[in-house]
């Protein structure tokens, strides 16, 4: 499935190394406006890595990433995010004694890449976090800091939304909530990249899904085809004995 | 000349890494800086003083007294201050401005009991204890005097003092790389939660080290009336900047980096006093910014300590 | 002389006609504010000054306090001491305190340059008269400021003038042509070594320097400069350091077995029992250096002689930590500048007793020496002759004065043996 | 706007109305030395996390600054206050790489760097250029009065800054660093840039504090200018008040240094004893400071 | 409920209150683990898995709530003391990097007599050969797999009662986790309990029972066959069923 238009993001032949370890060995991928695209593979597969070398946290030791044509990779992260990308984290990283509102503040303030107008109340609002907005950040629950972490990167109107791990620790309302509105900001334009452990998220969410193992990319598809994949089976879901 | 420097700068290197090996080893076990480091030193200053005015101790058998005395006073003051210190939002910061308090009432104690002018041994004193043993080792009657290397001499005092530091390191050594204690320590050094996980008794290990840190700095001590001519209540401030000096241009946490620390610091000291003498005291801060900058983990380090 | 016994006859009818509203007028105590140090880098030269200071405060107290002339009685003396643990920023703001809140009638400095530069400007601001008593530094003493005086030493860049005319003259005599210099680069000493130099250099003589370097004041390991201090084969070697500098070097001289043939050290002279205990007595044998006040006998024209001094010096802080010496002679000559400029003052404004303690200079004679003053306030009196260190059969140490000559009482011995 | 109301304005009002009352000028300008000191290092330990403790070399390079342009231009004092301000700059502008370092090891080079400085200036080789260890000593342009209200305004310049902190997007920015560095770089902030304008605006704190403190003082030696002491002073009582906020070191220097003075003037011979004790009890039972305990008795505290 | 309700549970957890600040992430979980008996606690991250175990060891500060194990009150006892009672725990990170292999196991046998940690420490080495083979090497230097192997073999060393795990599972590729569950495997139902935290369900393989933790709040208590059995379970924990 390679487009004729390029992709909003391009990912080619992406490599990080820690020490003599090959974190991410020439993974590619792309990534266009408007779709939701999930990364999975079983840990230590490289899809943090890679979300964090995409959004600046690591300077890449080879490849290329590309966003609407132009070439971004080893910029520093306050450029990427005025350039358009942003993330959550896994483990969410708020400042925890600053408020609920003034992390968004912050995000408004400094990532709003000068549009006036944006209302850090209204990323609240937009994810149930209105009425904890006095709070300090550090009395959310884990899952509510999860959202906050969503708010700040979404107040930066990002291009490209990098999403890790973001629906561990919420109910199935909640999963279905958030779901929701993942669908809602690809449908305006967003391009937004999964990492994700449960599959039924990723199936109710993905249009499609890159399977990573040992730092490349072994399947691109989508995920109904990609369980039928014998290599996938044998490296992630390594099921074929479960019940 | 060249010869001379070169072996002084090596005897007054291996004093410094016994200044050091001490402030290294709690540093490397609490993450803490003992800012009253160098007042524990010239508390052993005092006690060799004492010792020797009042019941004509030498300085030699003093070692082991200061050892065991300060290592024994280590584990109340551990547990009077460092696990509350632990518990605070950034120990690390903290414990600078804490031990500055303690450096303070130290200081204060020592004046109060003992006023503010300069102490001293007479030098001869290490020296017949050390003409003595070599006397009793080689079996041959050795002279009370500067000892010869290589055609230079050099006091006694500093060639003993080389010689305890050598021990004090092999010591270092020996306790955390051959003894059960020395494992559990490193454990604490490499992760302070994961030691407790493994059900390790942090604390105990903690108070040993910190013990250990003061006795080693209460060696060093009783080697000051010597090396640094005199002692005073307040000398204590100077030598702790200079042994963090040294253990940062070796690398926290290992004591054989203290030795190369000390090595560095002591000869190239001593290339500044015979050349450009009016700047030696400059040469310690530069030397520390620009390992710390070049290598920021020390010459022997490993672990990270950027931002 | 005719005039003199008018004016006291003229004071007296004054007296007379005046005399219940003196009485009335009288303070009942004279405030006199100091500060000393008891921790830190300066406590080793404060304590002792200040102890000696405290001392002649006592004495007077005994006897029912000091004479003062313009209230023609004896009042007694509070003392008003403040501890600025030889920070500067501190003893400033006591300098202020004492100045402003206290509001003291005398104002005594800390010892040392360092803590006594800060009251400079303040006493001169405040216009109160800065009794300095060993602050040494050339720059305090200035045309325009007329409230400061230095008590109990010379001013550093004349004190060396014996030490430089012994070795161009006596010492040159003896064979000395090349001079080592080691000195400790702060003012007081740092400011000796450019003196010598230049008393030196502007001789005229052949004595040459093979050896002129500075080095910092926290200094503690010599054994390196004295190696190579010893590749230049001087004839004589001049230290000028503070005393744990002294302390450092001779210990180290006597560890590595160096003996110079002329040495020169400024505190076996200034602090002679405390370097005796730090070093023992031995290895000062021979060592040059300054005859201060506490060795020598001079014949003061008042207050005590030496002996009596050292003797209710000892009685009184016996078994103490702080030793007799140089700096126990000066805190106690500073009482006794003020007890002499207070008996002929006519008032107690700042700029009486400051015309009070310059008509003292020349005239004034103490256990410290003859008190002369130049018009700025720096101490050209109380000098210090050179003398050499002569320890006797039973490990008493003396002094033989060898310069000037109208003072000498024996002559070196050269080389050292 | 209220903090400039009920805080800085009423605070530089007493300061400069206090001489009129109390004599001993030196003590109340010591205390304004002392806040401003005390927010400098709140500027950057406060609000960045990096504990400066060699942090009196700005304010030696200020007070050096000032001097040389005194001795050697003749400069008039409120002009070479401007280049002591701007000696301060050029070296926090220098030590701009120790931000690669964290927590023990910034504060040691920082006080390394802070050692080398003392030790370039007090060379005799240099005597021509610092006057080396012989010190300063300036005249003709003393001034009490004057040097004493340009401490008042510089105070007050200090407040603001901080008052400026707390409440802009760029004060916002530092805390969020202080917080998570990594967050707050994914929220937009050039953590490296902000880190060192904070930085440069401490050091010109403590610039401007040592620029008029060595007017005032006009007499001094390196070793005064540069003392530790200072560090140690500044750092202890941000920390005591609280750092972080605008109160908290105002507080620390009004409380500590009054208790300072206080038991130096009555009970001197126990000085260092006390004051040592009171430090160690202030790290081991406040850590966060004193407006954490107003915080918790439910009195805000800006 | 553990099997035999009549035998006193080795480990029982009552109305367990814990979390980090102000924020509460235990909201009164019971849990009991009888001896030989093997757990496998589920939950999605953030569930509370890691609070609830480090608890248990005493790493976390107890809100409200008793933990008794062996009949003994240890609630308030320090972690130490509850390793020398025989409760050992193996954290994700499993071990010191910078120690070697055999200083690892000797930590994990601390409180064994120097002759007896040898002979556990030999004991072990038979079990894992590949560590056996790289004793002397650090133990950073081992791979993803071998350092898992080393945690479990550092947890066993002291000969405990109850072992208490954190995601073995984690960062290790699907055929190490299958080897991981196969070493445990090994070791069931010989006299020692296990407690393991997992999303992997593999793990599911080694459990006598399973509870499952959601928000901080046990959620089903049951046994293997019945977590099969329950449709709600499978599509919440294993997605794709």
């Amino acid at each position: 499935m390679s487009p004729e238009t390029p992709s909003l993001l391009q990912v080619t032949g992406l490599v990080k190394r820690f020490g003599g370890f090959r974190a991410l060995d020439g993974l590619r991928f792309h990534l266009n406006a408007g779709e939701i695209l999930g990364l999975v593979g079983p840990n230590g597969s490289g899809k943090t890595t890679c979300i964090n070398v995409i959004s600046g946290l690591y300077a890449p030791d080879g490849g290329e990433i590309r966003l609407g044509g132009q070439s971004i990779g080893g910029l520093p992260s306050h450029r990427l995010v005025h350039a358009g990308i942003n993330r959550t984290f896994q483990i969410p990283k708020p400042f925890l004694t600053m408020t609920v509102l003034q992390n968004v503040e912050v995000s408004v303030a400094y990532g709003g890449h000068g549009q006036e107008g944006l209302d850090p109340h209204y990323f609240l609002k937009l994810l149930d976090l209105e009425s904890h907005a006095k709070q300090p950040a550090a009395e959310l629950n884990s899952a509510q800091q999860k959202l906050l972490d969503l708010a700040r990167a979404l107040a930066t109107k990002p291009r490209v939304l990098l999403v890790d791990e973001l629906a561990a620790g919420l109910n199935p309302a909640e999963l279905e909530k958030i779901a929701a509105k993942l669908k809602e900001l690809a449908r305006s334009g967003m391009a937004i990249l999964v990492v994700e452990h449960l599959m039924g998220f990723i199936d109710q969410v993905t249009d499609r899904v890159v399977v990573m193992n040992a730092g490349k990319e072994i399947f691109e598809g989508v995920l109904a085809d990609a369980i039928r994949n014998p290599r996938v089976v044998e490296v992630f879901l390594g099921q074929d004995d479960a019940a | 000349m060249l010869t001379y420097t070169l072996l002084a700068g090596l005897l007054f290197g291996l004093y410094f890494t016994l200044i050091g090996l001490g402030l290294n080893l709690v540093f490397g076990v609490m993450r803490i800086v003992n800012l009253a480091h160098g007042d524990f030193l010239m508390l052993g200053a005092f006690l060799a003083f004492w010792l020797f005015s009042l019941f004509a101790i030498n300085p030699i058998p003093t070692i082991p007294i200061a050892f065991l005395v300060f290592l024994l006073l280590g584990f109340p003051l551990y547990y009077l201050l460092v696990p509350r210190l632990l518990r605070a939002k950034d120990p690390e910061m903290l414990s600078f401005i804490l031990f500055f308090g303690l450096s303070q009432v130290i200081q204060a104690l020592a004046t109060i009991l003992w006023g503010t002018s300069e102490r001293s041994i007479p030098g001869g004193q290490l020296g017949r204890a050390i003409a003595a043993i070599l006397s009793f080792v080689t079996g041959r009657t050795i002279e009370n005097g500067p000892i010869e290397i290589l055609g230079q001499s050099f006091p006694a005092a500093w060639v003993a003092s080389g010689i305890a530091s050598g021990i004090g390191v092999l010591l270092v050594y020996w306790y955390l790389y051959r003894t059960k204690l020395g494992y559990l320590t490193r454990a604490v050094m490499v992760s302070r939660d994961e030691a407790v996980a493994s059900g390790i008794d942090v604390d105990r290990i903690s108070a040993i080290a910190f013990g250990f840190g003061l006795g080693l700095a209460a060696v060093a001590g009783v080697f000051a009336p010597f090396l640094l001519g005199s002692i005073t209540p307040a000398m204590g401030a100077e030598v702790t900047i200079t042994s963090f000096a040294v253990i940062v241009i070796g690398s926290l946490g290992n004591p054989l980096g203290t030795l190369l620390g000390g090595l560095v610091y002591g000869i190239s000291y001593m290339f500044m006093q015979s050349y450009y003498s009016s700047w030696a005291n400059l040469l310690p801060y530069l030397l520390l910014i620009a390992v710390l900058l070049l290598r920021p983990n020390g010459l022997l380090g490993r672990q990270a300590r950027r931002a | 002389m005719f005039g003199k016994v008018r004016l006291s006859l003229f004071a007296a009818l004054l007296a007379s006609i005046f005399g219940t509203a003196y009485a009335a007028d009288a303070p009942k105590e004279i405030k006199l504010g100091t500060l000393y140090a008891s921790s830190g880098r300066f406590a080793s030269i404060s304590m002792p000054v200040h102890y000696g200071l405290k001392l002649w405060i006592e004495q007077k107290n005994a006897e029912g306090g000091v004479f003062v002339k313009a209230f023609n009685k004896k009042i007694p003396i509070t003392l008003v001491a403040y501890d600025d643990q030889s920070n500067t920023a501190t003893a400033a703001t006591l300098f202020n305190q004492l100045i402003t809140q206290d509001k003291v009638d005398l104002l005594v400095s800390d010892s040392g340059s360092v803590l006594t530069s800060v009251g400079v400007p303040i006493a001169r601001d405040n216009k109160m008269f800065l009794f300095d008593q060993t602050g040494t530094g050339a720059a305090f003493f200035t045309p325009d400021n007329p409230y400061i005086a230095l008590m109990s030493d010379p001013v550093s860049s004349v004190w060396p003038k014996p030490l430089a005319d012994f070795i161009t003259h006596d010492g040159n005599g003896l064979g000395i042509k090349r001079v080592a210099m080691l000195y400790s680069t702060n003012d007081f000493t740092g400011t000796q070594a450019n003196a010598v130099r230049k008393f030196i250099k502007e001789s005229g003589t052949d004595v040459e320097f093979v050896y002129d370097q500075g080095i910092p004041t926290d200094t503690t390991n010599y054994a390196v400069l004295i190696n190579n201090i010893r590749a230049t084969n001087p004839d004589a070697v001049i230290h000028l350091g503070y005393a744990p500098n002294d302390i450092a070097f001779i210990h180290s001289l006597e560890d590595g077995g160096v003996n110079f043939k002329f040495l020169f050290c400024i505190y076996p002279g200034l602090e002679t029992e405390l370097l005796e205990k730090n070093l023992g007595v031995k290895p000062l044998n021979y060592i040059f250096t300054y005859v201060t006040s506490s060795e020598i006998e001079y014949e003061p024209n008042f207050g005590m002689k030496l002996k009596e001094y050292k003797e209710l010096w000892n009685k009184k802080y016996a078994g103490g930590n702080v030793e007799f010496g140089f700096n126990s002679v000066a805190g106690y000559n500073t009482g006794l500048v003020i007890e002499k400029a207070l008996s002929v003052a006519e008032s107690l404004e700042q700029l009486e007793i400051r015309k009070a303690v310059f008509s003292l200079s020349g005239k004034l004679k103490t256990l410290d020496g003859t008190f002369e003053l130049d018009p700025n306030g720096a101490q050209l009196g109380m000098s210090t002759p050179i003398g050499q260190i002569n320890v006797d059969d039973h490990d008493h140490v003396k002094f033989v004065t060898v310069w000037p000559h109208e003072v000498a009482n024996g002559k070196p011995v050269y080389p050292r043996p | 706007m209220r903090d400039v109301l009920l805080i800085l304005v009423p605070l530089v009002a007493a300061f400069a109305l206090l001489p009129f009352v109390y004599s001993n000028h030196l003590l109340l300008f010591n205390f304004i030395i002392f806040i401003v000191l005390a927010q400098g290092v709140n500027v950057i330990y406060g609000f960045t996390g990096y504990l400066p403790f060699g942090y009196v070399g700005f304010f030696g390079a200020g007070a050096y600054g000032f001097s040389l342009m005194v001795l050697h231009l003749q400069a008039p004092p409120l002009l070479a206050i401007v280049v002591g301000a701007a000696a301060a700059l050029a070296l926090a502008l220098v030590l701009t790489p120790l931000f690669r370092l964290s927590g023990a090891y910034f504060s040691i080079a920082n006080l390394a760097a802070s050692l080398a400085v003392l030790q370039v200036v007090a060379n005799p080789n240099l005597e021509n250029y610092t006057r080396g260890p012989y010190g300063i000593s300036l005249s003709g342009i003393f001034n009490p009065p004057l040097a004493y209200a340009t401490a008042v305004a510089i105070l007050a310049m200090t407040l603001f800054a901080v008052i400026f902190l707390r409440n802009s997007k760029f004060g916002l920015a530092l805390q969020a660093i202080r917080e998570d560095a990594i967050s707050a770089s994914m929220a937009g902030i050039n953590v490296v840039r902000e880190r060192v304008i904070a930085w440069l605006l401490s050091a010109l704190i403590a610039g401007l504090a040592g620029s008029v403190f060595a007017w005032y003082a006009s007499v001094f030696y390196p070793e005064t200018v540069f003392s530790g002491e200072f560090t140690i002073f500044a750092i202890v009582f941000a920390l005591f008040g609280g750092t972080a906020t605008l109160v908290g070191p105002i507080l620390g220097v009004i409380i500590l240094y009054g208790i300072y003075n206080a038991v130096g003037i009555s009970t001197p011979q126990y000085f260092q004893l006390i004051y040592g004790a009171l430090i160690i009890g202030l790290v081991l039972f406040l850590p966060n400071g004193l407006v954490s305990l107003l915080r918790r008795w439910g009195i805000d505290v800006p | 409920m553990p099997p035999d309700a009549s035998v006193s549970p080795l480990l029982s957890v009552t109305g367990i209150e814990a979390g980090y600040g102000k924020v509460q992430v235990l909201w009164g979980t019971d849990l009991a683990v009888a001896g030989n008996e093997s757990v496998v606690l589920l939950g999605a991250n953030g569930a509370g898995k890691t609070t609830l175990l480090k608890v248990l060891m005493g790493l976390i500060a107890i809100w409200r709530g008793r933990i008794n194990f062996a009949d003994e009150d240890i609630t308030s006892l320090r972690t130490d003391r509850r390793v020398r009672r025989g409760i050992v725990y193996m954290s994700e990170t499993s071990g010191f990097p910078a120690l070697t292999v055999d200083e690892n196991i000797r930590i994990g046998a601390q409180f064994l007599s120097k002759a007896e940690a040898r002979l556990r420490a030999e004991e072990l080495y038979s079990i894992f050969p590949m560590l056996a083979d790289r004793r002397r090497a650090a133990a950073g230097s081992l791979s993803g797999g071998q350092r898992k192997m080393l945690g479990i073999a550092k947890a066993l060393a002291s000969n405990p009662r109850l072992v208490i795990m954190d995601e073995p599972s984690a960062g290790l590729s699907p055929l190490l986790v299958r080897e991981v569950v196969r070493v445990l495997a090994s070791f069931r139902g010989k006299g020692l309990a296990f407690l393991i935290a997992e999303q992997n369900v593999k793990f599911l393989d080694l459990a006598d029972r399973v509870y499952t933790l959601d928000g901080g709040r046990i959620g089903f208590v049951g046994t293997v066959a019945e977590v099969h059995a329950n449709d709600a379970l499978q599509r919440a924990y294993f997605g794709l069923k």
